[in-house]
């Protein structure tokens, strides 16, 4: 016998474009508000944050709004698809239908938040049966583990036979996490319909991709899970949007998963206190100036689409109307009581007793022992109005 | 009724709990045609076919996660550790994913992780591990720990019909040693509820699992030797704990013996003798003793596994000491 | 000497020992240019070279193991996570692999892992953990968890001495907050030894980390408005623990609170009892009384989290309740 | 932008057979001394076994002591070299110098076994300086944890600009794992001095590989880590040698990890309790019959070398030799004293104290207290003579 080295299984893949999304006018406007809705929404996050009404870190997707919403399109919401983001997939989200006064409330710790302020920021969902849920899984924070978790939703679907198709999303710092080896080998071997994407930004936190892995590119790693792997343009929409349908497809058809990797830029700080110090200089503006996703697709819309500007400015005043209305409400939510803190741990005892020493005890401290979080949700103050 | 083993107690309870409900399936390594390590599985795949009892890769972070979530979508996954000392692979699975979901998401994650655990069987330090304690302290977890053929079935379908994550243990020492006759019907037994294992008067054993025999074996020569009558607690839940048996039982013999087969540090006699000190400290006639091993890896050699373990020996000196106080 | 903060203090440990001794060395991710999520190793890749400050993948598991790999061949490593909660990735390789190797395979490991623990920052529940108990049970390895800046430059250097693998705690909330003088030299505090945080004579309370602080506002509380003298003891190792420090302050005021940050069930509280129950039973003139958070994960939300954790209200409500007794 | 499938870095390798092995006759002899020694050592122990003296199950590599002979061969023992072996690498442990005595006190669990009965079987190692110790390391059951280790080992040997390598093996199965995953990226990115081998043996206990993985091999992972790969004959002594070899050196020049997948084939069961009931019709035999490494190099060596038969029978008889006196040994040597089991978890403390129950109490139990283990280390009876 005879060694023999790595090869590729590769088939030759085209380069998409606009006209190959196959997606009409009204779907491509759509990409365009989600797009827009996203970033508005990220910066009226960020008037929150620096007004302190934002509890916690404030995580930003600025420049992979394209990524994020293309990508989620991709899924057929009427027949029940689902997908896992995390945390710079807030276009995603949006796209398969959470709301700005959710994200709002959640961000602002609010009682009626989607997680009733037990958890932070864009960590929360709305899944289960198809119709009834809108079909996004909240993630956690520790890295990887959503692949796993997303392996079983997506072997359920094939298990029952229904024809669901299930999206996770892991950053290309992400991938070094053993969660992620287990869950995409296991989806692998499993044949679940289940699209795997890798969003490479370029760095996690602070390390770029070069101390992540030694590989050229993260859809290198497809073939040694028996998977086709295909990399693309993340900031080009439509691109993104066409090559996770083809995966969708594939996954819907019965073909297994398909490794995604979808090449952006990370153009904020790991989150809003992060000052970008190890980035090398020029880099972002480079970025922002030749590769902003809603600039090239403007440009795209108002060029090959023949789209006025106007009605585009049109739209993007529809966004800032929903997201004034969304912080409205949002503002105006109350705190959760403190005691919600005992329900639901599980759903048999629905409540933990208060201890001995709480008992009748509706409150627990005092304002001036509240401390100053990493936020900048001001405890002496409260949330200030 | 015949008696069967605990071990087939195990396979009558997944049997049955498959036959009624579709959504509960089985998934791990080596569970499918080789019936799994001690052939708990055996038969159940050619039963039930390949998509309900399912051979995984060697990932115990994705058996575990997959569970969830399939889980999520309303199936009751029931996950086998091939040894449950791999259940640390899959340590922050379970207490940050699973254990949190309904909590900070309102999402159900009805799912049983299963395996063969503890010593007494020369496995060495890494096939003879008990990981109540690492488990216990994470709230969102239910864990159970029979020591009987009969509520290794009743618990194992409580386990599988709760709506929550229930990591249930199973000794192994007992797997084919113990056996016993299956009360006929449905038979489920409640998660949280303790048995009393001997009734008795003069000074309490608290224990669970494999160790239950070696309070039984030394209460049994407790009374023949020294007239000192000794109650035995079985408690088959270890999360939620029976605190109404613990404190019944203290009121009732005001002396108090934990025992178990974990290490003695961060054990979970620890939580215990806190509870009773809470619950009981009235009723309290001596110090609550506890019986445990030795703050060491379990090794593996006869001598050296006999030396560490409690024996029965252990329960009788600390039952006398506890009497005599 | 001019006050440094509690996390100067661990960067002047880690700068000290990296300039003693060249084989210790650091791991983790960000530490290196970008000097920590909490800017603990600031400054230190560009002092000591990327060979002794390394950037590593998110890849727990690697970072530990790879660490004790090192530590087997006579390097000191320092392996930072991010959050501590995400030791828990690493469960398997601490608890199996690390600390077992002395005992199983003669192997030294001396090792630390270290990172930012603990709540009161609205954290949510990945961000907050207190993982002490989950590792108190696993022979071979160390725990400290200091509260005061100059304990924890005293513990870091003494943890990195350690010819064993120590987890080295720090409080996310004590690290800008709390400033202290740093004792002059080479300033080494042993493990396993408790401190007498303040003096008093009615009730004990036994404590470490953070609630510290919650002990001392409450002791001075208790002392102004109900004339109750508080003695207030920091453990800061918690792995060995110390029993004669323990016992000492039992012995001297017969009322024990034991208060900490992490959940109920399971938590050490629970291994304190215990201790205290077996060596000084007969001192105890009331029962031990826990203050700890709730049995749930730690939400985000203020009034969530400051209902779950324990306040200075809650510790002065139990310390009376003991001097009532 | 355009797309692309994941490629292939693969740079052709042609195969490798004897005569470029570069061994001489002494080493080549050497070579089969040690997969005999290996062989006949495990069947002595399947003789111990079926006498109840094996405390504990019993992992045989027959049919693979080519794979780790020739591997663990191309280290080089006097720069200090060191490999990290799992349960079928007997052989490679006997060529960095493991002794059949100690072998034999493993698995008979004596007082002074390597472990001092404290760890089964062959997880016991002697790693630390070069000369000082014969550089193995014992492994423990979690499987690929041994991976994250060993990238520790030689990262320890880079940052100190030592001239030694490491070589960890990992089985078909054990790629599964997230422990293997984070531990070869590391390596990887670390640039560190290891060679990862997979011995693909077609199963994991009773798991075929296709089961574990839906990659066609497991070399195919290389490139997603960014390393080489090459898949070899591991039943092929002096190819394996070869490809290891080469690995050896490039990790000795700095270049990094290579991953090799060793064809071979798993002839016994997991352990000897497994019927391999799940092994399809004639799949062993055929191994057996047309591809035993043994035999395969005994061809070689006659033919190829020149090597009379009676010579290898003498090797042989030799081999016997050895493993009688050691059998004599380990037989002789004494259990472990029971509170030996309180010595060394720390440095300090050195010892446990006795749990007050058992304070001035030697030994725990009366022999009827004994179970009978999974082995068939009688209770009972003691290790009956
Ligand atoms: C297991 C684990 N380790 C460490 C962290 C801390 N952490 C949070 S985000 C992050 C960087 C993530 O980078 P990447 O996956 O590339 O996603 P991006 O932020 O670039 O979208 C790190 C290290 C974590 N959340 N989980
Ligand atoms: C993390 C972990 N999970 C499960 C096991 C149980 N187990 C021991 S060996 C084995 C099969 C190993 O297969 P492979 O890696 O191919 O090695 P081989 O036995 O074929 O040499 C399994 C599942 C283990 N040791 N570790
Ligand atoms: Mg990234
Ligand atoms: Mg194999």
């Amino acid at each position: 016998m005879s060694t023999r080295s790595a090869r590729s299984r590769a088939s030759a893949r085209r380069g998409t474009s606009g006209n190959v999304s196959g997606l009409g006018r009204d779907a491509k406007l759509e990409l365009y508000h989600y797009m827009r809705l996203t970033r508005s929404l990220e910066e009226r996050l960020v008037n929150l944050y620096r007004q302190t009404k934002v509890v916690g870190g404030l995580f930003r997707s600025l420049g992979q709004e394209a990524d994020a919403v293309g990508s989620a399109y991709a899924l057929d919401r009427s027949k029940g698809d689902v997908l896992s983001p995390l945390i710079r997939n807030l276009g995603s989200m949006l796209v398969q239908g959470a709301t700005p006064v959710e994200v709002l409330r959640q961000y602002m710790a609010k009682g009626d938040s989607p997680t009733r302020g037990r958890e932070l920021n864009i960590h929360f969902g709305d899944i289960g049966a198809p119709g009834e849920t809108r079909g996004f899984l909240g993630q956690i924070s520790h890295l990887g583990d959503m692949v796993p978790v997303m392996a079983g939703v997506t072997l359920s679907f094939r298990l029952r036979g229904e024809d669901r198709v299930g999206l996770v999303y892991t950053g290309d710092g992400a991938t070094s996490t053993g969660a992620f080896h287990e869950g995409i080998n296991f989806a692998a071997v499993q044949k679940c319909p289940l699209v795997v994407i890798v969003e490479n930004n370029g760095y996690a936190y602070s390390t770029p991709t070069n101390r992540q892995t030694a590989a050229e590119s993260f859809v290198d790693k497809a073939i040694g899970y028996g998977m086709p792997g295909v990399r693309a343009d993340g900031n080009d929409v439509l691109e993104t949007y066409a090559v996770t349908r083809e995966a969708v497809e594939r996954a819907r058809a019965g073909e297994g998963p398909t490794l995604i990797e979808l090449m952006t830029y990370r153009r904020k700080g790991h989150a809003e206190h992060d000052n970008q110090s190890y980035v090398p200089p020029g880099e972002i503006e480079q970025w922002e100036t030749t590769n902003d996703p809603i600039a090239r697709y403007t440009k795209y819309l108002t060029e090959k689409e023949g789209v006025k500007q106007d009605e585009l400015d049109a739209m993007d005043a529809r966004v800032i109307e929903i997201i004034d209305e969304a912080t409205d409400i949002a503002e105006a939510s109350p705190m959760p009581e403190p005691t919600d803190s005992l329900v639901g741990v599980y759903a048999d005892p629905p409540e933990v007793e208060p201890l001995w020493f709480r008992t009748g005890v509706q409150s627990a401290v005092e304002a001036h022992e509240r401390p100053e979080g990493w936020g900048t949700w001001s405890a002496k103050e409260g949330a200030r109005g | 009724m015949a008696e069967i083993t605990f071990l087939e107690a195990i396979r009558e309870a997944l049997t049955e709990e498959m036959e009624r409900d579709e959504n509960v399936f089985l998934l791990g390594e080596d569970i499918g045609k080789y019936g799994g390590a001690f052939k708990v599985t055996d038969g159940l795949q050619s039963k039930f076919g390949e998509n309900r009892v399912i051979d995984t890769p060697i990932s115990e972070v994705a058996i575990v996660g997959a569970a969830a979530g399939a889980a999520h979508m309303g199936m009751r996954p029931v996950a086998e550790m091939q040894f449950i000392d791999f259940i640390s692979n899959a340590y922050d699975m379970l207490t940050n994913y699973v254990a949190t979901a309904r909590y900070r998401a309102f999402l159900a994650c009805p799912m049983v992780v299963r395996g063969p655990s503890g010593g007494y069987v020369r496995g060495g330090p890494f096939h003879s591990q008990n990981p109540e304690a690492a488990f216990l302290h994470t709230p969102g977890l239910k864990i159970v720990y029979p020591s009987t053929a009969s509520d290794a079935k009743g618990l194992m379908k409580a386990a599988i019909r709760d709506d929550d994550c229930v990591l249930f243990f199973e000794h192994k020492y007992l797997y084919r040693r113990i056996k016993g006759e299956m009360p006929a019907g449905d038979h489920v037994v409640p998660i949280g509820k303790a048995r009393t294992a001997r009734e008795g008067s003069d000074v309490s054993i608290i224990t669970y699992a494999a160790t239950v025999y070696k309070a039984l074996e030394a209460a049994e020569q407790l009374q023949q030797e020294h007239g000192i009558s000794v109650e035995v607690i079985d408690l088959r839940s270890l999360l939620p704990m029976d605190d109404e048996a613990i404190v019944a039982t203290v009121r009732k013999t005001n002396r108090v013996l934990v025992l178990h087969e974990d290490t003695r540090t961060g054990g979970i006699a620890g939580e215990i003798t806190a509870r009773i000190n809470e619950l009981a400290f009235e009723w309290l006639d001596a110090p609550v003793l506890r019986v445990t091993a030795a703050d060491v890896p379990l090794p593996y050699s006869p001598p050296l596994e006999d030396y560490v373990l409690p024996q029965t020996s252990d329960v009788v000196r600390a039952v006398l000491r506890l009497a005599e106080y």
